[in-house]
C-alpha cells in the first residue's frame, strides 16, 4: 500500500503521528496553509480563501526548552508546549497565523508569538468575555476585520457566497463528527476514545472537505470492523482542558473504561455546534463561535440581566449539556481533567462537580502536566474511582 | 516496603510478613513473597489466589489481579474497625484520605505529586538529621515548642532545617515541627472529604506516634491506629482475593485466568 | 552625625504623599463603616474605572476582594482561607487573591454573617458581584464560581484586549468603546432595576471628571521622575496608586491632594532633589513590591538606587482630550481605552505586539533613562506575570538594560527571599555598570 | 604576601581553598551536614592543619554559598555568582560563559573581557536542573555518585525523561526500570534532562565562548559529555571544578587586599 492509498483509522493515525505531512504536500502544490490557536479563528473564513486551517497544538511528549525564554513556567503547559513548537521550528511551513484572546495566557502567548516569529500574516482576534448582543456584534465586526486583514494578504475578494458555502462544508464535516460519535453510543462502543483522538487531531490537520472524506472512511470502516474495542466494565465521559494527545485516555481505557463520550476542545466541544445559515454568514458564524461553543472561556450564565441568582439553575444552564450526554452516552462516571496551572477550568471544577454530584452522576477530579511522563501518579486515581463506582 | 498476609479459606491469617524497605525492593516481591510461603509452610501452588496493590502492583508478575491500595486499604482497616468512616494512610509514596461508608470506599483524595506530606518527607529529614526513622516519634515527645516548617518542598525543607541547627534549635523541637507540618498538609487535603469519626490511621507512619498526635491535635479528633499499620493494605488486598476467589468457585468459574509462577519481574535489562 | 540616621535619610519621601496616603487609608474605613451600617456594597474586581464610577454615583458602596487579599496576606490572616478554598475543592495554583476571597465566602456563607476575627471588619454580604473582563480570567470565574455560596448576580464588564495592530485599523476604536458604552448602558439599567433607584448622571459626570483630572494630575506627576535625580521614589507611587485607581474616598479631596503632590515634585525636579541620594542606579519596577518587606528599598537606596518608574497597569493613562465627548458614559470608556491601548501606536512603530505590559516598560527605559529593573513575578497571577520574562528579553537585547527577578507572591509572603535577592542586586550592579558602556559604545543616551 | 581563605558553604557540600598570590595552595571539603556553623569552624580548623599554618596567617575569610551566613569567622561574605566568575577567570581567562552544576542550584553566567558579571539565570525552586536530581535517582538505582558519571557513557538508548521534577522523576525513574530500562539509560536519560535544562539556561542568557563548567556537577563526565552533545561543544572543566566558588571568594579579598581596599570589621555581615 503507498502512502495515498491509506486510508481511515489508518490514515488517522498517520496523520496524527506526523501531523504536518499533508498540510507540507499541499504547501507544494502551491497552497496556503495558516495555523490557528484555540477554537475561535473562524474555519469558514479560512475555507472560503482556500486556505488550509492547521490546528496549532502542543506535544506532551516533547520536552519544553526554548518557549521557557519567553514565557515563565507558571502557566498552562500546553500554551507553553504550543508555542516551544513554535520557536523549534516544526510550524514553520505556516503562511501565516491567525490567534485569539482564548484565555489571558493564551492572548499574550499569541503576541510573543508574533514578535518572535514574525509570521507574514497575523491577525489578532479578540475573543469577547461574554455572549450578550453587544458582545456578539463586536465580534461580528471582528471578523469582518479579519476578512479584511486576509483580503488584502491573498489579493482575493471574498463573496457572501463563497462564504455560505463554507459555511455547508464545515457544517457537514460537523454531521459526519456527529455520525462519528454516535458511533460510540453501543456498548462496547464501535471506536475507542484513543482512536477518537486521532481522528480529531487529524481532522484538524487537514483542510476540511478532506477532512470529511477522512470521516467518511472511517465512518464505514468502523460500522464494519469486527475488531474494535472490547465491553469493559465503565462507561466514562471526558471533561476539561485541551487533550490532543492519546496517553491519558490510553491509560484510561487500559484500566477498565471505555471513554464514550467527551466535552474537550478536540473533540466534541469543537465540532457539536452548528453554524446557522443567515443572510450574513457572519451572523451565523458569530453566534456559533461565541455563544455556542462552551467553553468555560467564556462567561455563559443563565441569569443574564436578572437581579436573582439561583446557583442550580445556573449549573443546570452551563453544564446541562453533559447531563444529556451523559444519558444519550449512557456513561456511568465522569472525568474531570485538567491541564495544571488553568485558570480558566480550574474555577469551573468544583461548580461541575456540585451539579454531577446534584443529578447523581459519579465523578472525579484529576490534574496533570501536559507531560506523557506524568501520568502515571494518575492511574491509581483513575482505577480507584474505576473500583469505587464498582 | 513489600508487605505478604497469606489468609486461609475463613479469613484467618496465616502468615504477615514486612519485606525490606525503599523502592530499590519492590522488584523482590517474589522473595518476599517467598519468604512469607515458608513462614506458613506454603507451597505457591497451594495459594487459590494473589490480589496485588500499591504503587508498585504492576510489578507483581505472579498476581491474579491488580487492585489501588485505595480501595485495598479501605476493605483493610474496614474489617478491622467496621465503625470507621474516614481513614488515612500516610505511606513511602502518597498519602490519602479514605471515606468508608458501610465497609466501602465512597470517595478518596491523593496527594499531588509531592513528597512533602508522606513517608518520604521524613525519609529524607530522617537522612539530614542522622536519626532512624523508627526513634522520630519518640524525639518529638521531648519538644517544648513546635518548628514552624515553611517549605513546602522536601528539597528546600532539608536546607531550612539545617539552618534552624546551625543557629541551635533543639532537634526534638525540629521534629516535631516536622510532623505537624506532614499533619497539616494531610488534614488540609483530606478536608475536601468532610472529615467524621471514626477516624482510623494507617500506612507506615501510623506507627510514628509524634505523627499520630500531630494529627490527632491538628483534627481536633481521636485518632485509631491499627496494630499493624503497615498491613493494612495487604491484608485488605487478601481480603479482596478471597472473595474474589469464592465468588468464582460459587460460580463455578476457573479461580485463575492465567497460569502463574513466582517469577522475578525483569527490573534490569541484562546487557 | 551617627551611622543611623544617616541611614534613614538614604531615602527621601514626598511630604504630600502622608496626606494623600492618609486619606486612602480613612476612605478605606469609612467605606467598611457605611456597609457595616448597611449600605448596599458590591464586590468589584479592579476595573480601571470602567464600572466603579457609575457604583459610586448610585451611592453603591464598593469593596475590592482583590484588596482584601492583600489586607489578609499583609496581617498574615490569608492561611486559613487559603485552606478553605483548597477543602472546598480550588486547584491550590489558582490566584491566592482568589482562593483568599472564595475561602472567606465560604466561611461567612456557613457563619451566615461576617467572620468575627476577618481583618479590617471583613467584606459585608454582596448584593452583586461586579466581575471585570480586563486582563485576567481570574476576574471573571472566580466570581462565577462564587455563585456556590452567594445568590448576588454576576455581572461581568466588557473591555476589548484587541492586538497592537489590529486597534488600528480603521474603526476599531470607535467599535469597542462604542461596545463598551453599550456594555455600561446595560449595566446602569441592570443597577436600576437591582437597587431600585435611578442613576444620578450628573453625579457620575462629576465623578468621571473628578477621575480623568486626577488621572491627568498623577501622569504629570510622573512625568517629573524622568529628571536627574529623580524626585519621587516608587514607594510614595505604591502609597499613593491607590486614590487613582479606584475613585477611593472623596474626589474632591483626592484631587487636591495630588495638586499639593504636583507642586512638591515639581519643585525638587527644579532644584535638583532626588527621592535617593546620590543616585546612582535609575530603576524600574516590575509588578507590585513584596508589601512586608519594603525596607528593602532602604538598604538599595542606601547604595544609590532609585526606583523611578514602575509597572504600566498601576499608572495613569496617556493624557488625551475628553472635552468633546459629552456623553460621561462614553467619556469613561474611553478613559479604560486609552489606558488599554495608550501605548499601542509606539509600540506598533517598533514592531513589539505586546503594547500593555511589556512594552510600555520598553518606552519607560528610555525615557526615564533607567539602568537596570527589578521584577518581582507574583506567582499565582498568571497577569502579573506572564509578561514579565518577554519584558526582561526585550529590555535587555533591544535596550540593553538587564534586569534581576526575586519571585514572591500575592498571598505566600515567605516566598520573596530578602537575603537572596540583596546578594543578587549586588551582582546585578555589575551587569548595570557593564551594560551602561555597551549603551554609550552603542550611542544610547544614557 | 598573606594568604586568603575562601569558603564555599554549599548545600551538599563545604569547601575551603587557600590562596597565597593568587595561586591555590590547599583545598579541603566535607560534606555539609546538618550543621553549617560547626561545618564552618571544622573546615578551617582541618585546612589550617592540612597546610600547617595558624588562623593568625589567614590574613582575611571571605565565606560564599548557600550558608555563608553561618561563618561567623569570616571577614565579610559574597556572591556565589560573583566568587564564581572570579574563580573560573583565574583559571581560564578566557571564558564568557559559566555553567555552574550544585546541589540544588544551578546557574549560568555570562562574563565579558574584564571578566565581570554581564548576565545570570539560575534554575530555581525546581531541583531538575541540578545535581539533587541526579542525587535522587543514583540512590533509587543504589549507584554510588562517582560511578553515574562513567556508567551512564556505556548508554546507547537513553530513557527519555518527560517531566520537568525531581520528585516526579523518581517515580518516573523507578516505573522506567519497572519497564525494563537498564541503569546506563536510565542515568543517561538523567544526563540528557540537565543537559536540556542546562541548554535552555544557556540559551536565555546568551552563549559567547569560551564556555566552562564548574560546580560538583562537573565532576560527573556523563553529565559533562551531554552538555557537550547538547551544545555542540568541548567544555572547559576546571581541574577541581567543585573548588571554583571558594577560590573566587579568596581571589575576592585578595583583590580587594592588593587594590588596599579596607574590607569591613570581622562579624559584620555585610554584603559584598
Ligand atoms: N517503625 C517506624 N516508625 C516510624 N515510621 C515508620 C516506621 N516504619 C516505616 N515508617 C514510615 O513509613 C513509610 C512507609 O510506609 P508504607 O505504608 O510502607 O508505604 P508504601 O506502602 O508507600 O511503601 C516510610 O517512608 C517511613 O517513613
Ligand atoms: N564524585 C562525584 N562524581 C560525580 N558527581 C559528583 C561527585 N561529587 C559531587 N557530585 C555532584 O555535585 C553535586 C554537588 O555539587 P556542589 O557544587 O558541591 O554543590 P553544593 O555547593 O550545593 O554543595 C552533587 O549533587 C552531585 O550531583
Ligand atoms: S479549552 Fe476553550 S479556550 Fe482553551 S483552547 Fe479549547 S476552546 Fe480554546
Ligand atoms: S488549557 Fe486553559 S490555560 Fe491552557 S489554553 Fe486551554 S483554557 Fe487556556
Ligand atoms: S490572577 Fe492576578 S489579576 Fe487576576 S484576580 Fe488574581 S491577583 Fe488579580
Amino acid at each position: 500500500m503507498t502512502v495515498k492509498e491509506k486510508k481511515g483509522l489508518v490514515r488517522a493515525k498517520e496523520l496524527y503521528q506526523d501531523r504536518s505531512q499533508r498540510a507540507k504536500e499541499l504547501k507544494a502544490e502551491g497552497k496556503k496553509v495558516m495555523g490557528y490557536f484555540c477554537l475561535y479563528p473562524v474555519l469558514e473564513i479560512f475555507t472560503a480563501f482556500d486556505i488550509v486551517p492547521f490546528r496549532i497544538l502542543g506535544d506532551m511528549g516533547e520536552p519544553i526548552t526554548k518557549a521557557d525564554s519567553c514565557l515563565p513556567t507558571i502557566v498552562c503547559p500546553f500554551i507553553r508546549s504550543a508555542l516551544d513548537l513554535g520557536l523549534k521550528g516544526r510550524y514553520d511551513f505556516f503562511d501565516g497565523v491567525v490567534m485569539c484572546h482564548s484565555c489571558e495566557v493564551g492572548e499574550k502567548a499569541a503576541h510573543i508569538w508574533r514578535i518572535y516569529m514574525d509570521p507574514s500574516y497575523y491577525h489578532f482576534l479578540d475573543t469577547p468575555h461574554t455572549v450578550h448582543a453587544p458582545a456578539q456584534q463586536q465580534f461580528k465586526g471582528q471578523l469582518e476585520d479579519y476578512q479584511k486583514t486576509l483580503e488584502a494578504f491573498t489579493g482575493k475578494k471574498l463573496s457572501a457566497g463563497k462564504l455560505q458555502e463554507a459555511v455547508a462544508t464545515c457544517n457537514k464535516q460537523r454531521v459526519l463528527v456527529r455520525e462519528l460519535y454516535d458511533l460510540r453510543k453501543s456498548d462496547p462502543p464501535l471506536i475507542s476514545g484513543t482512536e477518537i483522538i486521532e481522528v480529531m487531531v487529524a481532522l484538524m490537520s487537514i483542510p476540511v472537505a478532506e477532512g470529511s472524506d477522512l470521516l467518511q472512511q472511517v465512518i464505514s470502516e468502523v460500522k464494519e470492523r469486527t475488531d474494535g474495542p472490547q465491553k469493559k466494565p465503565h462507561r466514562l465521559l471526558l471533561w476539561g482542558t485541551v487533550i490532543d494527545n492519546t496517553a491519558l485516555v490510553e491509560m484510561i481505557e487500559n484500566v477498565g473504561a471505555n471513554v464514550v463520550m467527551d466535552d474537550t476542545c478536540v473533540g466534541s466541544r469543537a465540532y457539536f455546534p452548528m453554524v446557522e445559515p443567515t443572510d450574513n454568514p457572519l451572523d451565523g458564524l458569530s453566534r456559533r463561535y461565541l455563544v455556542d461553543i462552551k467553553c468555560p472561556r467564556t462567561f455563559h450564565e443563565a441569569a443574564y440581566g436578572d437581579t436573582k441568582k439561583d446557583y442550580i439553575k445556573d449549573l443546570e444552564y452551563r453544564f446541562g449539556y453533559l447531563k444529556d450526554f451523559a444519558k444519550e452516552w449512557n456513561a456511568d462516571g465522569v472525568i474531570l481533567q485538567s491541564i495544571r496551572y488553568c485558570d480558566i477550568h480550574g474555577y469551573d471544577t468544583p461548580g461541575l462537580q456540585d451539579y454531577l454530584n446534584h443529578i447523581g452522576l459519579p465523578n472525579i477530579y484529576i490534574e496533570h502536566d501536559y507531560s506523557e511522563g506524568a501520568l502515571a501518579p494518575l492511574r491509581t486515581r483513575v482505577q480507584g474511582f474505576l473500583e469505587l463506582i464498582g | 516496603m513489600t508487605k505478604v498476609v497469606i489468609l486461609d479459606g475463613d479469613g484467618k491469617t496465616l502468615s504477615a510478613l514486612i519485606g525490606p524497605t525503599g523502592p530499590e525492593h519492590r522488584r523482590l516481591a517474589n522473595k518476599v513473597m517467598a519468604d512469607a510461603l515458608a513462614r506458613a509452610n506454603l507451597a505457591f501452588s497451594e495459594i487459590s489466589y494473589v490480589v496485588a496493590t500499591g504503587y508498585g502492583r504492576i510489578n507483581v508478575p505472579f498476581a491474579d489481579r491488580q487492585i489501588t491500595e485505595l480501595t485495598c486499604h479501605a476493605k483493610g482497616i474496614a474489617s478491622l474497625f467496621p465503625a470507621v468512616r474516614t481513614a488515612i494512610d500516610i505511606g513511602g509514596q502518597d498519602a490519602k484520605g479514605l471515606k468508608i461508608r458501610n465497609g466501602k470506599l465512597v470517595d478518596f483524595v491523593m496527594n499531588d505529586r509531592c513528597a512533602a506530606g508522606t513517608g518520604r518527607f521524613l525519609d529524607v529529614l530522617v537522612g539530614t538529621l542522622g536519626l532512624r526513622i523508627d526513634e522520630l516519634g519518640e524525639i518529638s515527645l521531648k519538644a517544648t515548642q513546635k518548628l514552624p516548617i515553611s517549605s513546602v518542598c522536601t528539597v528546600f525543607a532539608q536546607m531550612e532545617i539545617m539552618a534552624c541547627l546551625s543557629e541551635g534549635t533543639p532537634l526534638p523541637d525540629i521534629v516535631a515541627g516536622l510532623h505537624d507540618a506532614i499533619a497539616n498538609r494531610v488534614v488540609k487535603m483530606i478536608k475536601k472529604l468532610k472529615i467524621e469519626p471514626d477516624v482510623v490511621f494507617t500506612g507506615g507512619v501510623a506507627k510514628n506516634i509524634g505523627v499520630v498526635n500531630a494529627l490527632q491535635e491538628t483534627l481536633g479528633l481521636n485518632v485509631s491506629v491499627p496494630a499493624e499499620p503497615l498491613l493494612t493494605g495487604a491484608l485488605g488486598a487478601a481480603l479482596l482475593g478471597r472473595e474474589l476467589a469464592l465468588k468464582a468457585l460459587a460460580e463455578g468459574k476457573p479461580v485463575h485466568e492465567k497460569e502463574l509462577r513466582l517469577d522475578e519481574p525483569t527490573f534490569f535489562k541484562v546487557k | 552625625m551617627s551611622e543611623e540616621k544617616k541611614k534613614k535619610k538614604a531615602m527621601n519621601r514626598l511630604k504630600s504623599m502622608y496626606p494623600l496616603r492618609a486619606n486612602i487609608d480613612q476612605a478605606y474605613e469609612r467605606s467598611v463603616e457605611a456597609t457595616k451600617a448597611g449600605k448596599p456594597t458590591a464586590w468589584s474586581m479592579v476595573n480601571w474605572w470602567e464600572a466603579d464610577p457609575i457604583l459610586k454615583a448610585m451611592d453603591i458602596e464598593i469593596v475590592y476582594p482583590e484588596n482584601f487579599g492583600a489586607v489578609c496576606a499583609a496581617m498574615g490572616k490569608a492561611q486559613k482561607y487559603l485552606d478553605r478554598a483548597d477543602a472546598e475543592g480550588f486547584p491550590t495554583h489558582m490566584c491566592g487573591y482568589a482562593r483568599n476571597g472564595i475561602g472567606y465566602t465560604a466561611e461567612m456563607t456557613e457563619l451566615g454573617h461576617i467572620p468575627p476575627d476577618a481583618p479590617m471588619g471583613g467584606m459585608p454580604k454582596p448584593i452583586l458581584l461586579l466581575a471585570s473582563g480586563a486582563l485576567c480570567d481570574a476576574r471573571i470565574k472566580w466570581f462565577q464560581s462564587l455563585g456556590r455560596y452567594l445568590d448576588a448576580p454576576v455581572w461581568a464588564v466588557e473591555l476589548p484586549h484587541p492586538g497592537v495592530e489590529e486597534s488600528q485599523l480603521p474603526g476599531v476604536r470607535e467599535k469597542s468603546i462604542q461596545f463598551m458604552v453599550k456594555e455600561l448602558k446595560e449595566l446602569v439599567s441592570f443597577l436600576e432595576r437591582l437597587t431600585g433607584r435611578k442613576m444620578d448622571w450628573a453625579k457620575l459626570e462629576e465623578i468621571a471628571d473628578d477621575l480623568i483630572e486626577i488621572n491627568r494630575i498623577w501622569y504629570e506627576i510622573n512625568e517629573f521622575r524622568k529628571v536627574r535625580p529623580c524626585p519621587m521614589h516608587s514607594r510614595d507611587f505604591w502609597s499613593c496608586m491607590n486614590a487613582s485607581l479606584y475613585p477611593a474616598g472623596d474626589t474632591k479631596v483626592s484631587l487636591k491632594l495630588y495638586r499639593d503632590m504636583y507642586d512638591e515634585v515639581k519643585d525638587r525636579a527644579a532644584n535638583k532633589i532626588g527621592a535617593v541620594e546620590n543616585e546612582k542606579y535609575r530603576m524600574v519596577f516590575g509588578e507590585l513590591p513584596p508589601w512586608h518587606a519594603l525596607k528593602i528599598f532602604d538598604d538599595l537606596a542606601e547604595r544609590g538606587w532609585n526606583f523611578v518608574v514602575e509597572s504600566w497597569a498601576y499608572h495613569a493613562p496617556k493624557p488625551i482630550d475628553y472635552s468633546k465627548i459629552s456623553d460621561p458614559l462614553e467619556r469613561i470608556a474611553t478613559q479604560t481605552y486609552q489606558w488599554l491601548t495608550g501605548y499601542f501606536p509606539d509600540a506598533l512603530k517598533e514592531k513589539e505586539y505586546m503594547g500593555y505590559f511589556a512594552y510600555p516598560y520598553l518606552e519607560w527605559a528610555r525615557t526615564y533613562q533607567c539602568d537596570g529593573g527589578l521584577f518581582h513575578p507574583l506567582l499565582t497571577c498568571r497577569t502579573a506575570t506572564n509578561h514579565l520574562v518577554l519584558a526582561q528579553d526585550r529590555l535587555l537585547n533591544k535596550l540593553h538594560v538587564p534586569s534581576l527577578v526575586a519571585e514572591g507572591d500575592i498571598v505566600d509572603l515567605k516566598l520573596f527571599d530578602y537575603a537572596d535577592t540583596m546578594r543578587k542586586a549586588v551582582v546585578l550592579e555589575e551587569m548595570m555598570d557593564h551594560y551602561k558602556q555597551v549603551r554609550q559604545e552603542k550611542g544610547f543616551e544614557w | 604576601m598573606a594568604l586568603i581563605m575562601g569558603m564555599d558553604i554549599g548545600s551538599g557540600t563545604s569547601k575551603s581553598v587557600i590562596v597565597r598570590d593568587g595561586k591555590p595552595v590547599a583545598y579541603h571539603l566535607l560534606p555539609s551536614g546538618v550543621d553549617y556553623r560547626a561545618v564552618a569552624q571544622k573546615l578551617r580548623e582541618e585546612s589550617l592543619a592540612k597546610a600547617g599554618i595558624s588562623a593568625s596567617d589567614i590574613a582575611d575569610t571571605i565565606a560564599t554559598g548557600h550558608g555563608a551566613g553561618n561563618v561567623a569567622f569570616s571577614g565579610h561574605q559574597a556572591s556565589d555568582i560573583l566568587c564564581c566568575a572570579r574563580g573560573i577567570t583565574s583559571i581560564f581567562p578566557s571564558v564568557r560563559t559559566i555553567i555552574d552544576v550544585q546541589r540544588t542550584f544551578t546557574q549560568v553566567i555570562r562574563l565579558n573581557a574584564a571578566g565581570h558579571v554581564i548576565n545570570f539565570i539560575i534554575n530555581e525552586k525546581c531541583a531538575t536542573g541540578s545535581g539533587c536530581f541526579l542525587d535522587i535517582i543514583s540512590h533509587v538505582l543504589q549507584i554510588d555518585l562517582k560511578d553515574a558519571g562513567p556508567l551512564s557513557l556505556g548508554s546507547d538508548n537513553p530513557v527519555v525523561f518527560t517531566t520537568g521534577c525531581a520528585v516526579f522523576g523518581e517515580s518516573e525513574a523507578i516505573s522506567r526500570v519497572s519497564e525494563g530500562a537498564s541503569r546506563e539509560d536510565i542515568l543517561a536519560g538523567v544526563h540528557q534532562a540537565l543537559a536540556s535544562k542546562i541548554s535552555t539556561l544557556v540559551e536565555r542568557v546568551g552563549l559567547e565562548m569560551d564556555c566552562a563548567m564548574s560546580g560538583g556537577g562537573a565532576l560527573n563526565v556523563g553529565l559533562v559529555e551531554s552538555v557537550e552533545k547538547k551544545l555542540g561543544f568541548k567544555l572547559l572543566v576546571p581541574e577541581q571544578p567543585q573548588f571554583i566558588n571558594a577560590i573566587g571568594a579568596a581571589m575576592m579579598a585578595e583583590n580587594g587586599v592588593k587594590a588596599g581596599v579596607s574590607l569591613p570589621e570581622p562579624g559584620s555581615t555585610k554584603i559584598t
